[in-house]
This record gives C-alpha cells, structure tokens and sequence, in this order.
C-alpha cells in the first residue's frame, strides 16, 4: 500500500492558499484586463515585448507566493508540492503573465541542490527575487548533460536556449559543463557578458529567451558532476507544476466555451443542445479531470512517495499535454467566427496550451521513457 | 493505493477504531479461493456454485458488521456513518471478492431507504444486506433502452394489489434473483407522470406470472435474461413512493448505482479476478504481458514503438481512472461534487473496451481463433472480452447517454432531447 | 495522378480535340512566376500585386476559352459540355496559378445563370467570367454563422428599388470586389420565406452606403473584412429569384460552393504553393521534410517511429483525398452522386488541421517560435498554418454542419434541428 | 504523370459484372439466410463447422466468377483485378462464405508464377477449381521466407497456419523451403499425408485451418528460389481483394446501422436525429470512402502502375483495416442492446471484419513498411 495521504496532502490551508488565489485574479485579472495587457497591438509585425504588470508580482510577494515551496529555515513556507501545484493551476485558469511559475521551477531544482549558495538563493526567492532555470540546450533537451553553457573557474560561456519568463526574471539557476561534470550556477539578470536574446513566441501570456554568456562571473550552487542529478531530483515537481498549469487554463477554455454554448444560439437553440458541441466538450471534461488527478497524484508522491515520483508525473505532464492541444482545439472550433478573431479571449489561452504542451518534453516523449521502465527496453524493431 | 478520504473534519477517531477492527477481523475471515473462477463483474455470474459461495461470503461479512455499516440498525444496518467506505477500503486491501448482492445494496436498498414504507424497510433489508435475498433489475425494455421512461410494463390496479404485464430485458442476475426492482407504467397517457416503482419477489412468482428466459449475446454465451409478466399479482404494500411518481423513485435509483450519492455501495471487492484461465482482460498490466509474448516481426509486439505507445496511453488513463476516483472524495479538489463520480462508468467501460481492442492488434492473426481453440493467445478471452465490453457500453446508460448526463448536469447545458 | 473522369458515354471525340488544344495553347502560355507569394487559398489574398497579377492570368485564359467553357456563348462562355473539367486538368498539370475569381466562378456564376435576367446574366457573366470584376460573398452575419436562414440584414422595397442595412463578416476579398451576392431579410415575420437574394455592386457603392472593414484573425492577420451596409440604394434588377425565395437561391449557389452541382469551377490551379518562404504546409510530403530535419531525441523527428506512423497515416488520408475526387467523377463507383462531392471540404480541412497539429510534435520547443523569429523552424509557417486552418473548419460549414449535411443528404438521418 | 485510365479501369463490363453479383447476393444470400446459414447455433461450445453452400460455389462457377481474373489463354476472362476488386466488395457486402475470395488470392499468386504448372492451375480455377494459398508461417507472417514447410524431392514436410477456406478449397497452392530457397507447390485437398486441422475461429462466415504435412506428394509451381519473388510480386493485388471485402462489409455495417437510425426511436426521436449517432455514422463512411478510393486506386496500379502498385496496395489495406474496427465497433454500439444479441445479423459482420483487418498484415504493419518507403529507414532511437 501506498505511502499517500488519502486527500493528497490537501489540507484546509491548501484550499485556503488556492482560494485566495483565485479570488486575486477575479479582482485583479479578468481575461479583459488581461486582453488589454497583452493583447492590445495585434499584426505580425507587433513588437516583441515581455508585457506583465511588476506590481502584481510585488503584491504575490506580499502575499507570499513565491515562498510556498520554499522551506521554513529558509524563510520559506514549508508547504507541499500540492500547494504550489494548486497555485500554478490558478495561474493556468488566469493566463497570468508573471515570473511565477518559472520561480516554482527553480524552486523545484533549488530544493535539490542542498548547498548553502542553493539556500542563499531560496531565501532570495522567499524575499521576492524572481527566478528562472537556463538548463536546456538548443534543441530544447533537458536530460543528463543538455547543455551549451561551459563553466571554467567558476566563468561561464555558451547559450542557455528556450528560457521562461527571461525578461522577466531578476536571477538565473544555469546548467553549464564543467571539466568534472554538469554543476549549477546562479546568474544575475544583469551581471556584465550575460546577453538575454528575446524569443518571438507565439503565446502572448509568457516570454522566453536565449542567454549567451560571454565570461559571466557565476556563484557555484552545486558543484560540478552533482547538476544533472539536482536536476533529475527536481524533474517530477518540475513536471507537476507545468502540467498543472495546463489543467487551470484547460478549466478556463472549459468553462468559457461552455458558457458560450450555454447563450450562444443557432437554429433556435442554444449550441449546447447539440451533442455535436456537448459531447466533444464532455471528453475536453474527461481529459482535464484525468490530468489534474494524475497532477496531485505525482505531486502527492514527489513528497511521500518519491520512488514512483517519476512515472506518475510523466503521466500527469503526457496527459496534461494532450488535453493542453485538445481543449485549445475545441475551444475555438465551437466558437466559431467569433473565436477565430484576435478580439476574443480564447486565443490567448489557446497560445499558452500549445506552448505548454511541449514545455519540458512532450506527451510523446514523456511515453516512451515511461515505455522503457514499465514495459522495458526494446529488443530490435518490430513490423 | 489507498482510496478511503474521509469528509474533512469527520470525526476520525471512530473511523479509525473501526479501520482497525476491519483490518482485524478480514485478517482472520478470509473466505479464500472460489469454487470456480469468477467473471469480471457480479452482473455476469452464471454459475450457481459461484454464487452460493458469494452468498456465504457477504453473509459472514455482514454478520461481522462489514456490510450495511452506514443502515440504520433498525433496518439490519451497522448505524455508522461514513464508514461503509472504510470497510470497503479493507476488503480491497484484504483481496476478499466482490460481494454479490451488488444490485441490492447498489440500487434496491437505497431506494427501499429512501422511498419504502416502515414494514417493507424492516421486511427486505436485513436480508438484502446479507445477500440472503438475491436482487435484480427490471428497468430495460425492448422499446425502453437509453429512453428509460418509454416504460411499457403495465401495472393494473385491482383493490389493493396490482395486476402487472409487460417484458424486461437485460436482468442480470434474473436466473439467480429472489426480488426485483420494477419500473411499470400505471398511465398510458402521461409519459413521466404515469409511473410507479414496486418491488416484486419474483422467485416466488416463477410458473406463477414470472418466466425468466436467457438472452444469447453477441458472443453466444448467456448471462442476460429477459423476463415476461403475464398477470402477475403484487400487493400494493410492495409499491414504493406515490402512484405517479415512479420516475422520481427511479432517479434514487439511478443516481445511486451512478455512485453520485449518499450511499456507498460496498460491492466492490479487492480478489485479484483470475476469470476462466488466469487473465485479467481489463486489467493494462495483462495486456503488457500479453504483448511481451506475442511474437511481431523480429521482437514481440511490446517491441513495436507504436503498440508501446498505445499501451502506456491506456496505463495513463487507467492510473487517472484510479486516481480520479481517490480525488472524488477530496471535496477541495473538486468543483463540482457529481463531476468525477458520473464520469465513472463512462470511462472505465470505455477504457476496458480500448484494451480489448488493442488485443487484436497484439494477437494479430491469432486474434481470428476462437477461445474453444487451444491455441488461442491467453485463452482467447481478449477477443471475447472485446465483445463483451459493449455491454459495458451499452447497459446501465449507453455512453451517449453518459455524455449527456454530464454536459446537462455538470457543464449546465441544454438537454438534447 | 490524372484528375479527370469522363461521365460515361459523353462524346469523347470533341472532348479530346478540346483537351489537345488547352494542352497546346498552355505550353505557350504559362504567366510564369507571380510578384509576389500566392497565398494558400484566393480566399486569403490580402495583396493588391498578386490579385492584379491573377486577374491578368485568369484574362488570358478567358480569352483562350479555358475559362467557363460550358456557360452559353451568349454569357460569354464557350458553349460546351462538361469541358470545364478537361480544361481544369490541364491547367492543373500545366502548373499554371490558380483562378482569382473563385468566388465569382463558384458561386455567383451559376446562381445568376439560373436565377438571373436576361439582362443580369449578359451584364455581370463575361467581366465575371475574364476576373474583370471580382466577387464576393455576403451571407455570414455576427448572428448567422451555421444557422444561415438567420440573416437580419434588411432590404426595405422603396419603389424599384431596395434600401439595404446590415452587417456582413467574414466577406473574403471584399477589399478588391467589384460585386457581392447578398442575401438580405425582406419580411422579419418569416425565417426561410422571409430572405431575398441580390447582386450589389459594392466597390461602386464604397463611402456610399458600403463601408468595408478588415476583421483580425487569431494569428493577427488580416484577410477577411466586415462590410457595413448603411442606407444602400440597389435597383430591383439586381435582385435574383422572387421576392421570399432568398434561401432558394442561396441554395443554388451553396450546393455550387459544395462542388455537388452542375456547373464545374474551374478555379484551382496546379501550381505549387510557396506561401511566404517556399514552405507548403499544407501538404505531407513537407511535413515529412521538417520531420527529417528537426532534431529529436539522438536522431530527428523522421526516426520516432510513432510520430512516422502518424505521417503516414496522414499521407494515407492525403492521397485517399486525391483518389476520392477521382472516384467522384467515376459515377459507376458512386453509389449517390453527392456522396463524395459533399466530403471534399469536410475531409480536406480536417486533414489540414491534422497536419498543422503533428507539426508541433514535430518541432518541439521550437514550435513556440513566432513567424517573425528567425529562428522558427520553416519560418514559423507551421503554427501560423494550424491556427489559420481553423478558418478551413469553421467558414463556409462548421465541419459540424457539413457531417450534418453527410447524414441527412446521403444517409437519409433526420435533421438535428 | 500516371498511367493510369481516369476510371481506373472500372468499365461498363466490370459496372455490369458487379451488378450482377449484387442482385445474385440480394436475391440468394440475404443477412437472414447468412443468419441461418452459419449462426443457426450459438453457444462457446457450438461445433466447428465449415458453414457453407456448395450449390452457390457451383453457380459462381457457372457465371464465370471464379475465371474473372484468370487470363484469357488460361481460360479465363483475363478482366483487370478492378472487377474482381468488385467481386470482393460484394462478396464483403453479403458476408458470403465461399472459397472465392480465397481462390482470387491463389490467382493473384500463380498469375505471377509464369509456369505451365501455373497456367493449368489457373485453367482449373476457371473450370471450377477452389484454390487457397498456404503461404504464411505458425506466427501468421509472410515475409520472404516466411514458412515451415520444407520440400526435398517434391515432397513436403512440416506446417502452415492460418489458410483461408481450406476446408472449402480443393486445392492449395504451398510455399515450401527448399535447399535452393523457396519455391511454391500444389496440393490437393485429399493428398496423402496432407492433414487439415481447422482452427475454431471467432468469424462464422470463414473457415481456417492449419496444414500439417507429412511427406506430401507436391506439383512445383515455381522452382526453388522463386517462390518469394512471386508472392512479392503478387502481395499488391491481394491486398487489394482483402481490402475490398472489408469496404463492402463496411458498406453493410453502415448502411444496416444507418436504416435502424431512420426507423428506431429514442426520446420520441428517430436515433439519427441525434449528433452523436450522426455523425460517428458520417465518420465510418469517410473511412469507407477513403478505403474504397484507395483500394481501386492500388487495384488499377496493379494493371497500369506496377512500379507504385504496392505502397499503394499498403495504403488500401491499412486503411481498410482500421476502418474495418471502426465500422464494427459502431455498428453495435449503436444498435445498443438488440446489437449486442446473436440473434442481430449485426456480429456476423463485426466478426468478420475484425478477421479481415489482421488478415495479410494489420495497418501498423503495412504503415511502418509505407514509412520505410516514403520516409526513409529509421536512424537511431528517439524518444
């Protein structure tokens, strides 16, 4: 039997956190006021700006968001990955535009690291220093030793691609390789030689970015040869926090197209009497309660039951993915003309799903490592 | 995994007195191997041997206070509350089989609770809950399948008992069952007001106004019944709610066996089901070792990179199926409290069919032998199993009709009618 | 792969003199490459260059005689039969672009041929035939999209003529059109009898009771317009069909747009899509391109053997597509004539969509780069794509009313309405 | 561009041969004769029987079917595969048990046999001999060298699985490993030391056995070596027959449950007033449609296209298959209970059709052969 508390260690103060949250974007940040933070310049050529309101992100600091995860002797909260994991799915409902969740991630890595430096660094993020992770390469892979960063004497060179929240975020946990192995390094968004090449993305809500490193002076956090374990220690919490943002926004799209099917009418009835819309909706319903319950699942286990962390969060983020592309799908195909224009909400949501579906690895990959462990390797090919 | 998750701020110490009584009392109760295998559900029981053994077995559970625990005492009950979940819990964790009387306590006993009068809860429940009394279901007709209230059994009155033909199909468990729920219409002219709901001792009718016959399904194999009312005489007392107001007792009915009520149904057992030969066609872990030895090209099929792919796509949805429901009990993570448990049967009938359906992809051409053929992969059951699942599909709502139940009740949409 | 499919038994001798001839006159007559890209679709042309261009091309090839061959000689078409189809193919195979007038060919041509004047149909058929007045379309309103019969743009009688108030969205190339074909409400106490069907010369009329606005697309483009009636004054001789007989009109020209008619549109072209940047994404064999060269795991994205059988599975349902065209005009292999006609849409804008989809997969991380981020794998065309084939499954049918109208027209189910 | 005729071959004498055989079914293989016919008994434990009407193989004979794609100087027709295509999806249609299917296969093999043996098997199907190909190996592959059966001295030894209709068949025509490669034999039925041991099978409307041979007397077809180079060369156009019956099958299934959709009613509606059985049954003719286009695409590549005849042919029968399990699955679920029943004609053509789309290869095998072709051999592993 399992090692698991029956609620997934969701407790009242969990609903508490997670209602406050979702009170503070109904007061703060409705889809309107969001549509007018980053949607107000349409046309390909718009500028490519990092929009987000700074004093929302000192507000959540007030509030003390960023310290959820963080633990209490470093000035943290000490809650359970669940915790961080209901706020995340607040922000996914909200489209939220914030160095928050990239903050969870390096949380998440910081968490492993066990050094003093990584501590330093928490008490930071408790503080209020936003953070993000540059661990991946060019290609986007994140597995042991995906890195273009080179760290000699404690100075790094290279590129970190596909940032989060880069321009958004006041420090940088770096995976670079070192003569004795991967370490992790902390980086100030403005320390001399760090260039931050903006990404044009597609998704209005986030930002990303390359970090070239020309000679960047850089604070160890672990020692080299311990970064890629830190980082496969951090990955299912990692994963958790990322699919559980595609649960909130996927209850977003949800629930706005059902509104709409509810009022909307065509042939004298509202859209929502025909099984055509009511059913896809229904198995958008299905995909979404099916993510979230494997998201608290693995999360659940990343704090009590750490061995099958893991695979269940691989399955959480595989079926967070698909349900990521499906409720983006049907959200604007039952929306019809309307949903096809840059005047309704639903692109934007639409834009954050396809961008977290291959944040961190995709469905499809997620199921083949899962493939290796619970079916095996594969012996030759088959047809 | 443990599924129990108590209502926050239940008073837990009784329920863990009585987790440790449970946990005690089934660690020396353990009724062992069955006499034969057992299907995949009660519902498909069609050997009298199985369910003899089963009625021992609900019998000793009940006698130990394991079975009823949340009745009230009155009605042969345990006078507890919340704690039928718990002693569900560790008949799962003790491996013990499913209890039989699943259409009792999941449907009859519920609505008996709610809609029956003092004598008939003090008459029928203790026995129900010992599984002394076997219960059936006579809701299906054939011009009433997904539209329940097309009812066509007539129920006549004549003083102070009713006089009631018509024919019910699809009555699991008929062939072994001493009651039956039964939906009749008392009214030709109105739809939904011309129904009432009885409770008719059908056993003691058979020759007498009762006839259960086999249904032969897709596979041929039997199971099903129908059963035929030709003036058969039931007593007004047995008649549950007003005249009229049938559909009413039906929708306690429907939304107990839908999971999405008071009641807790403790039917579910926790005894790994071997079924005829070993393997258990609904489970994904058979299905992976299916595919380990069946030979595709070069490898076997758990080689083949797409088959791997579909076969961790239905672990995926199985692992969330379990999880979903250990969820549906954590009313702080749910919005809406009849969202997860109507999504139940929807997914877990389809799931089981998906599984059958890859079978033949992994069997290949010896997906085309018949189980009666010795050398059929894993006995020839996922074939047979694969048909079989469409009656998880089809009964008790077909899965359209699930969808819409959804849609109407969780999303607020328009019913499609 | 050939396209064409004499219906059998018409006189081929004539057909093949015709088919040598296009065959002739196109070796010599290609435009070459056009000033700037051609988008997917007409539909999408949002550049005054290239419709300038086209409607140069489509001249030439009016004055040929490849352009409505089988409209009468005294519209200004070519007086033959079922040519239009020969011609199709050998501008097809000849490479040559694609005919701008699409709107005007496909839609407004055959329902002025059959529901206008003698008048009507030699003013507006040869400046319509050689793309000297280019057509649009003005039947979509904010609240008539599926439900079309819905329309509440209002044309008031006032003595021989009409005042026309409303408001049109989705009106392709409405920014270049000479014409449009409006259907307007004539009697608001009427759904379907209540609608009137008109030509309204709209370019004539801008800042004149017709105010054009481009609509912003999810991608932030432009391309479709909404158009502003405001006290539009139109002569009772452009109105087509009776008073109250709008639907049936529109009928005329939808079942034309659906390719399930008589006249054939000789609209599309052979010649391959560069869009911007040399990409084609709406076709497989590119998609298998970006496979090969995104990277992936140790190898690229051509070497994940499940995302290879979804590319095959697409490049099966591509080349089906193709087949099926070519089988629709084998009426031996049609079992209803409209069958295959009515699922070209249908079929084709899904497939699209699928293939917009599995680019993601494809490209990974990189699929999150914008058009305008030279790093964006293909320019970034693939996301762009997928968003924009949402116009494909929503204009013109919801693929939801198109597999309403599958059902109804050819299986001969009930309508859902 | 191609060679192929726009009609795909598909003449007035093929639309007329076909038409024929539609009004022979109609009017002597109805659904409630093929009932009684092969499902007169139900039960796990019904007898293995071969259920089938010799008189109707007789009158085939008589109208030539058997001879269709037998060439002229073999007494046959010598029509292009697209009438026997025909054949086959009428024969799919009706659920006709027969050997014809099986017969059109053994042709397609030895048409590409070339041998005076050969010719005198194809004279003899024209004359009215059954034949079936005993081709595939005990794992159901027929792969180059895919048997074990052995031959020495023109006598064979050892076992075939999977045969279609042997116990219908009079003949066989058997791939045999040879010290100089594969050749192909012909057996008789009654040959001595010739064992057919049927399979119990789950499809009522077909036979299948296993062939054990136990030092059978055989006729060489094609000498050693090139026994392989002829089913290869013949594998296109019986993909195409083994397509088409699933396309007719299909037809049945969606035309059967499309009828019951008109007439029965639900909520005082007909069911095909309700989307969510409209338009599943729309998505089952796509497929059909999509399987049938190809199918007579790759039948007239046979004829006029050889060198794309097989992707093609891979194409047809990996469409066909899935749409096959579609079409099935479908087809009883909306017919609910009574579809569930052995008294619906519905599972007889359920149970063939997930016979035929694992008969000569499923659609992932043919899909990961296509991807080969069209993609190029996989390099590596990806995950």
């Amino acid at each position: 039997m399992s090692q698991q508390p029956e609620n997934f260690g969701f407790g009242e103060d969990e609903a508490m956190l997670r209602d406050a949250a979702r009170k503070f974007f109904e007061d703060h940040y409705t889809p309107d006021k969001l549509h007018a933070l980053v949607a107000s310049e349409s046309g390909l050529d718009r500028p490519n700006v990092a929009a987000w309101n700074r004093d929302h992100w000192e507000q959540l600091v007030e509030l003390g968001w960023p310290a959820v995860c963080v633990p209490e002797d470093a000035g943290g909260v000490g809650m359970p990955l669940v915790a961080a994991v209901a706020l995340a799915e607040e922000v996914g409902r909200a489209g939220f535009s914030s160095p928050l969740l990239a903050t969870f991630q390096a949380t998440c890595v910081l968490n492993a690291c066990g050094t003093e430096a990584a501590r330093q660094a928490l008490r930071d993020i408790a503080g209020g220093t936003s953070t993000s992770v540059a661990i991946t390469d060019r290609r986007g892979e994140l597995g042991d030793g995906n890195t273009d960063v080179t760290c000699a004497r404690g100075v790094l060179h290279g590129e970190a691609a596909f940032v989060q929240e880069a321009r958004k975020a006041d420090r940088f946990v770096v995976r670079a390789r070192h003569a004795d192995g991967c370490g992790l390094y902390l980086v100030e968004a403005g320390a001399p030689g760090l260039t931050i090449r903006p990404d044009a993305i597609v998704d209005l809500t986030r930002d990303q970015a390359t970090l070239t490193f020309e000679g960047v002076e850089a604070v160890e956090a672990v020692p080299p040869g311990q970064g890629d374990a830190a980082i496969a220690q951090a990955l299912p919490a990692m994963l958790c926090i990322a699919s559980a943002d595609m649960v909130g926004a996927g209850e977003w799209l949800l629930q706005t197209t059902a509104e709409y099917a509810r009022t909307r009418t065509q042939f004298d009835r509202p859209l929502g009497f025909f099984q055509a819309i009511k059913h896809p909706l229904v198995n958008c319903m299905l995909d979404i309660d099916a993510a979230k319950s494997l998201t608290y699942n693995a999360a659940c286990a990343v704090d009590h039951e750490p061995e099958r962390s893991l695979a269940f969060a691989r399955m959480a983020k595989a079926a967070a993915s698909d349900m990521a592309a499906a409720t983006a799908s049907r959200a604007v195909q039952f929306h019809g003309g309307i949903g096809f224009t840059w005047e309704c909400h639903v692109h934007l949501f639409f834009k954050r799903q396809m961008h977290g579906q291959v944040l961190l690895g995709d469905a499809r990959h997620h199921r083949a490592l899962l493939a290796d462990g619970i079916i095996g390797e594969r012996r030759g090919e088959a047809a | 995994m443990s599924d129990s998750g108590a209502p926050m701020g239940a008073d837990t110490s009784e329920r863990d007195e009585f987790r440790a009584y449970c946990r005690e009392w089934l660690a020396g109760n353990h009724p062992g191997r069955p006499p034969v295998p057992l299907p995949l559900s009660q519902l498909l029981l069609d050997d009298r041997r199985a369910v003899e053994w089963l009625q021992g077995w609900q019998k000793s559970a009940y006698d130990a206070g394991l079975v009823g625990c949340d009745y009230p005492v009155a009605y042969g009950g345990g006078g507890r509350t919340d704690c039928q979940v718990i002693a569900n819990e560790e008949m799962h964790a003790a491996k013990t089989p499913y209890l039989v009387n699943i259409v009792g306590m999941g449907m009859a006993g519920p609505t008996i609770l709610f809609h029956g009068n003092e004598d008939v809860k003090r008459e029928l429940l203790p026995p129900l809950l010992s599984a002394e009394h076997i219960w059936c279901q006579g809701f299906s007709e054939p011009g009433a399948g997904s539209d329940l209230a097309n009812q066509q059994t007539f129920a006549r009155r004549d003083g102070d008992h009713w006089i009631i033909n018509g024919h019910k199909v699809w009555t699991s468990l008929a062939h072994f069952a001493d009651w039956m729920i039964l939906l009749c219409r008392t009214d030709k002219g109105d739809k939904y007001g011309g129904l009432s709901y009885f409770v008719v001792p059908i056993k003691a009718a058979l020759g007498n106004g009762v006839t259960v016959r086999p249904l032969i399904k897709m596979t041929g194999e039997t199971g099903f019944n129908e059963v035929l009312f030709d003036d058969l005489v039931v007593s007004d007392r047995y008649r549950l709610g007003a005249v009229g107001e049938g559909w009413k007792v039906a929708m306690t009915t429907l939304t107990h066996e839908r999971g999405a009520a008071a009641l807790v149904n403790p039917a579910a057992g926790g005894m790994p089901l071997e079924e005829e030969g070993g393997v258990r066609t609904s489970s994904v872990a058979s299905l992976i070792e299916l595919a380990r030895s069946e030979p595709r090209g070069v490898g076997t099929a758990a080689d083949d990179a797409t088959i791997r792919d579909e076969l961790i796509q239905l672990r995926i949805r199985e692992e969330a199926q379990r999880q979903s429901a250990r969820r549906g009990r954590v009313p702080a993570l749910t919005d809406h409290p009849a969202r997860l448990p109507l999504q139940a049967k929807l997914v877990g009938s389809e799931l089981t069919q998906d599984i059958g359906a890859l079978s033949y992809q992994i069997e290949g051409m010896r997906s085309t032998l018949h189980v009666t053929d010795e050398r059929a992969p894993a006995g020839g059951l996922y074939p047979l199993a694969y048909m079989n699942s469409f009656g998880g599909t089809i009964a008790a709502g077909t899965s359209e009709i699930q969808r819409n139940i959804l849609g109407e009740r969780v999303l607020g949409l328009p019913k499609s009618k």
